[in-house]
């Protein structure tokens, strides 16, 4: 489920300010200033996150440097599972849009 | 301003007035706590469980924790007499028999620190320590938990807490917060055999819990009250009837994922609970140990403590 | 509780030298949850064991200003891209603000308003963000009671996270016997800065206070109301006092600024507000105030102003026929016949 | 987060299968929670048993009756001839639509003695009440007013008067005060329209129950007990006789807290 209104071009965003991280070896632990919550991230969730601090993505471009960064190939993470890991990243506030006021 | 003093240095009759009026100061190591309530169950039960425990008889300061033992209704006051405690904010009661003073005592104040007392962050474990360090044990009711802090009790190490871990935000130090370990059923005997009959608290029977019975804080724990520790071991202690015993080594994530759910306030503390929490680990090796005796977990508990250095 | 204990609660007399009476206001304070308004006027002065009480309060009311600091960004991303600009209101929009009533203010849920024709959407759009109704007011008769008679949606809550919002679109119950015009409200509501929910402007916002707490409430939290009528007071400007009443007069709430006003000059003595109340040439009925006063004395043992309150509070907010088919209802729903409230003479 | 180091074969399997069952719905983000309800529930460890012969009847519209009056239950089949008076002497009665559906007796098939309307004098009085309100407000929705009494039945068309019964022979069909069809009961035990619980003697502790700040309640006995005790909570609280309400409150408090 998603936390509001996106479309197959939302550029979703990470912003490290609000993140403590706390890289374990496949899982890392995130502090989330803004909820409070303590989220367990695993590989593929951590490295959304750590793509889209570096820079604003689309779900179609996130799920291309993610095989890249992660050296899988599609067979392994279809897109549908990196959009769908983006929307549980969504709902926890982790990612947002990148035009979310208040966010920024 | 009135000194404390233990409970056994004052009469029946003054403790039952200041327990009366409200004015009852009960020093419980950082915290302070206005006890009130009326009658002879609750009055025995802190001259045998709280002997040693510093009180004063009127009220000297403002305190953490107020706790009203009262019946829940008027009708209850004087039919099948119950009570309740009531800590002055709205918290689940069980009433229970006014036999049972003690018990709702105990769960009024547990309560409290749970959800109320937020200069710390709160785990619901044991700890116990000695000069090195402490050992936290972290265990759902039922795993041993109280045993194991009473057993350890008898190895040198001082009481710091039966039921919370008391975690110092500023400095990730454990707070010592010796209150009486509650004991339940079988453990009872098993405890008064090593601690000896005059540390254990006569039964009460037939509570919500079963059969429950404490064993008191000792002189030595409540002086040292006030003082902090640095955690170096973090124990899961898991029991399970005529297991062999077994330690694993938990990896920091999974010590954090486990610790977190086992505090009643760490949400509310947000950044600062997880940078103690943090700190905290940064010191201390966890493992989650399984056990069939109290006998073995000793063992493994002793083991664990020599190679971290306590 | 003691009248003389407003004035401690926020800092303009001092701190009780009696150690009983001190506790027993720092209990006061804690289950009426002031405790953290309280800490935040006493931190920079008190010590000790004072000062630890205060310090809980104030960790408790910061979670809370972090919760709703999320929520709000939450509340914007679930509306983001769609026009609508919700506002928030009552403690909400204080503690948003950083105004003296929000300083260490307990907020347990958040609350905004939007405009009628507005609701359905905001309703969908909320629940595909992940908010529900609770089980308890998820069934046809709560969802139709609220629609059609009250101000606001049953409470959502969020699934995973527990928060919980109001989804107000009146200031008060449809059928309430004060009639407020909600809509000039919103109308001047301003945006808040550096986000895109809005807020109510400083008379507004006195003025819903005061609707809130007299002409809709049971006067449920005196203790809480009346610190807070006074903070939102003292940001109106006296150059602005006559704009006030022009604004009371305009919206509808002239009564229960009267009521505020007569309140704040009876505990607060305040002068400003005695001269204001003067000026508006309503005179308070004299029932409501002691019943007031009543309530907040007896804050916890009050049963016959509470009960008159009760029935005023519903009175207030449904015609007969409406209160008679409501309590009617409502008795279906319960298992037994269960004894009301006692009622006052007069009543029965 | 390792970055391109030289993995081995197993930890790029690992990966790949903790993928599939991501792409099968697996969380790939968990929230801690301190719920504390771990600690706390263990406050919360009350449990209580439920009074000697405590028996619960519930219809096919979900209303429940509980009381300790003989019902001789079979396999949840209460002996038609007991219904009435177990009824009359209920302790408790739960409006309809209380029960939830999975607990509910079947409806008894319609026969043509009887029209399926409920005639249930609360019903009756509810309608009447509603219609005079109806003149009175004009836009109240007639269908949507009181499923907490009416038990869903929609109101506004139907019958509810007794003398628009169709007189035929009581082919041992009976209708029982309250109207409901105890028909197709011709033997000892009610074949539909009624289910009857035995819960007399259970010993309940409600915390097991609790589940991330919420209830999972089994499909048992103690399921319908539980389910009953909440709503007894939700209109009464911690008040009157109901066994186990006090425990069932302090649960539900800590829930909201």
């Amino acid at each position: 489920m998603a936390a509001g209104p996106y479309s197959a071009d939302t550029l979703w965003v990470a912003h490290a300010a609000h993140l403590i991280v706390e890289p374990h070896e496949d899982v890392s632990v995130v502090f989330h200033k803004l909820s409070g919550d303590t989220h367990i991230l695993n590989f593929l969730s951590a490295a959304i996150v750590e793509l889209l601090e570096e820079q604003p993505g689309t779900f179609a471009e996130v799920t291309g440097r993610v095989l890249t960064y992660l050296e899988l190939d599609a067979d392994d993470c279809p897109p549908s599972l990196v959009e769908s890991t983006m929307l549980q990243l969504d709902d926890t506030g982790l990612i947002a849009p990148q035009n979310l006021a208040g966010s920024a | 301003m009135v000194n404390f003093a233990p409970v056994s240095s004052y009469s029946s009759q003054e403790l039952a007035a200041a327990l009366k009026a409200g004015s009852l100061e009960v020093a419980l190591g950082p915290f302070t706590a206005r006890a009130k309530g009326e009658g002879k169950p609750l009055r025995s039960f802190l001259q045998d469980t709280y002997r040693d425990v510093m009180v004063r008889l009127s009220l000297s300061d403002v305190t953490d924790i107020a706790l009203d033992v009262r019946a829940p209704s008027l009708l209850r006051k004087y039919i099948r007499p119950q009570v309740i405690p009531d800590p002055g904010f709205q918290v689940p009661a069980v009433p229970l028999p006014k036999s049972m003073s003690g018990l709702a005592f105990e769960m009024g104040l547990n309560l409290v620190v749970a959800l109320k007392c937020c200069r710390f962050v709160t785990f619901h474990a044991g700890v116990v320590a000695n000069d090195k360090g402490a050992i936290l044990m972290s265990a759902e009711s039922g795993g041993g938990k109280s045993t194991l802090v009473a057993a350890l009790m008898e190895e040198g190490y001082r009481l710091y807490s039966d039921e919370f871990a008391l975690l110092n935000m500023p400095d990730a130090r454990l707070a010592s917060y010796p209150r009486p370990v509650s004991l339940k059923n079988e453990s009872i005997e098993i405890v008064r055999d090593f601690a000896g009959g005059d540390w254990v608290s006569p039964v009460i029977s037939d509570t919500p819990k079963g059969k429950i019975a404490y064993r008191r804080a000792r002189p030595e724990d409540i002086t040292e009250a006030g003082e902090t520790a640095v955690t170096k071991l973090v124990l899961f202690p898991r029991f399970e009837a005529g297991v062999r015993a077994s330690a694993r080594g938990l990896r920091r994530a999974e010590a954090i994922m486990r610790l977190i759910p086992s505090s009643t306030n760490y949400h509310l503390l947000g950044e600062q609970g997880f940078n103690a929490l943090r700190k905290m680990l940064d010191g201390a090796e966890a493992f989650e140990i399984t056990y069939g005796t109290t006998d073995d977990s000793m063992k493994m508990v002793r083991d664990l403590a020599a190679k971290v250095g306590l | 509780m003691k009248r003389q204990w407003l004035d401690i609660l926020v800092g303009t007399k001092p701190l009780p030298e009696d150690i009983l009476e001190r506790a027993e206001l720092l209990e006061f304070a804690d289950s009426h949850h002031v405790l953290g308004q309280m800490a935040e006027v006493w931190k920079d002065t008190a010590t000790g064991k004072t000062r630890d009480v205060f310090d809980n309060g104030l960790l408790r009311a910061r979670f809370d200003r972090n919760m709703l600091r999320n929520e709000m960004e939450r509340v914007e991303r679930a509306f983001m891209g769609t026009g609508l600009s919700p506002i928030l209101i009552k403690g909400a929009s204080y503690v948003a603000q950083g105004l003296d009533a929000g300083k260490g203010r307990r907020v347990s849920d958040i609350d905004i308003l939007l405009h009628e024709d507005e609701i359905g959407q905001a309703e969908e759009l909320l629940k595909a963000a992940g908010w529900a109704f609770d089980e308890a007011t998820d069934n046809t008769y709560d969802q139709n009671y609220y629609r059609t008679k009250m101000h606001e949606l049953p409470p959502l809550r969020h699934k995973t996270r527990r928060t919980i919002i109001d989804v107000h679109f009146k200031l008060l119950p449809r059928t309430s016997r004060t009639k407020v015009q909600s809509d000039l409200f919103i109308d001047a509501a301003l945006p808040l800065e550096g986000r895109k929910l809005r807020v109510f402007t400083a008379a507004d916002r006195l003025l819903h206070s005061a609707i809130h707490s007299f002409a809709d409430g049971s006067f449920d939290t005196p203790a809480r109301s009346l610190i807070e009528l006074k903070y939102l007071f003292a940001d109106i400007q006296e150059a602005e006092h006559e704009g006030l009443l022009a604004r009371a007069k305009t919206v509808g709430a002239v009564l229960p600024l009267a009521y505020a006003l007569w309140a704040l000059a009876e505990f607060f003595k305040d002068p400003l507000a005695l001269g204001l109340l003067e000026k508006s040439g309503v005179k308070p009925s004299r029932l409501i105030c002691w019943t007031i006063s009543h309530k907040l004395e007896h804050i916890d043992t009050a049963p016959f102003a509470k009960a008159l309150l009760y029935i005023r509070s519903h009175y207030m907010r449904m015609s007969l026929p409406q209160l008679f088919w409501h309590l009617a209802t409502k008795s279906f729903r319960r298992i037994k016949p269960q004894p009301e409230l006692p009622l006052p003479p007069g009543f029965q | 987060m390792q970055k391109s180091k030289v993995r081995s074969e197993q930890f790029k399997a690992h990966r790949r299968q903790l993928l599939r069952m991501g792409a099968a719905g697996l969380p790939m983000v968990l929230t801690l929670r301190a719920s504390a309800s771990g600690a706390l529930i263990s406050q919360l460890r009350c449990t209580f048993t439920i009074p000697n012969s405590t028996k619960i009847l519930v219809d096919d519209t979900g209303q429940a009756w509980v009381g300790t009056s003989k019902l001789g239950i079979s396999g949840n089949k209460p002996q038609n001839k007991n219904i009435s008076k177990f009824k009359n002497h209920a302790q408790y009665v739960f409006p309809a639509g209380t029960v939830p559906s999975s607990y509910r007796a079947d409806a008894c098939p319609p026969d043509p003695c009887y029209d399926g309307v409920s005639n249930n004098l609360n019903d009756a009085n509810v309608d009447s009440m509603f219609a005079h309100l109806t003149d009175s407000e004009g836009d109240y929705q007639a269908t949507e007013g009181f499923s907490g009494a009416g038990g869903g039945k929609k109101g506004g068309s139907h019958s509810h008067n007794n003398d628009d019964h169709i007189q035929c022979d009581n082919h041992g069909h009976q209708v029982d005060e309250h109207g409901h069809s105890i028909g197709s009961n011709t033997g000892k035990y009610a074949d539909c329209g009624y289910k009857a619980y035995n819960v007399s003697n259970n010993q309940i502790a409600p915390g097991d129950y609790v589940n991330n700040g919420s209830w999972s309640l089994p499909g048992d006995e103690d399921g319908l007990y539980l389910s009953l005790s909440i709503n007894y909570a939700d209109s009464y609280g911690n008040t009157g006789g109901w066994p186990g309400i006090s425990c069932i409150v302090s649960i539900l408090n800590y829930l909201n807290l």
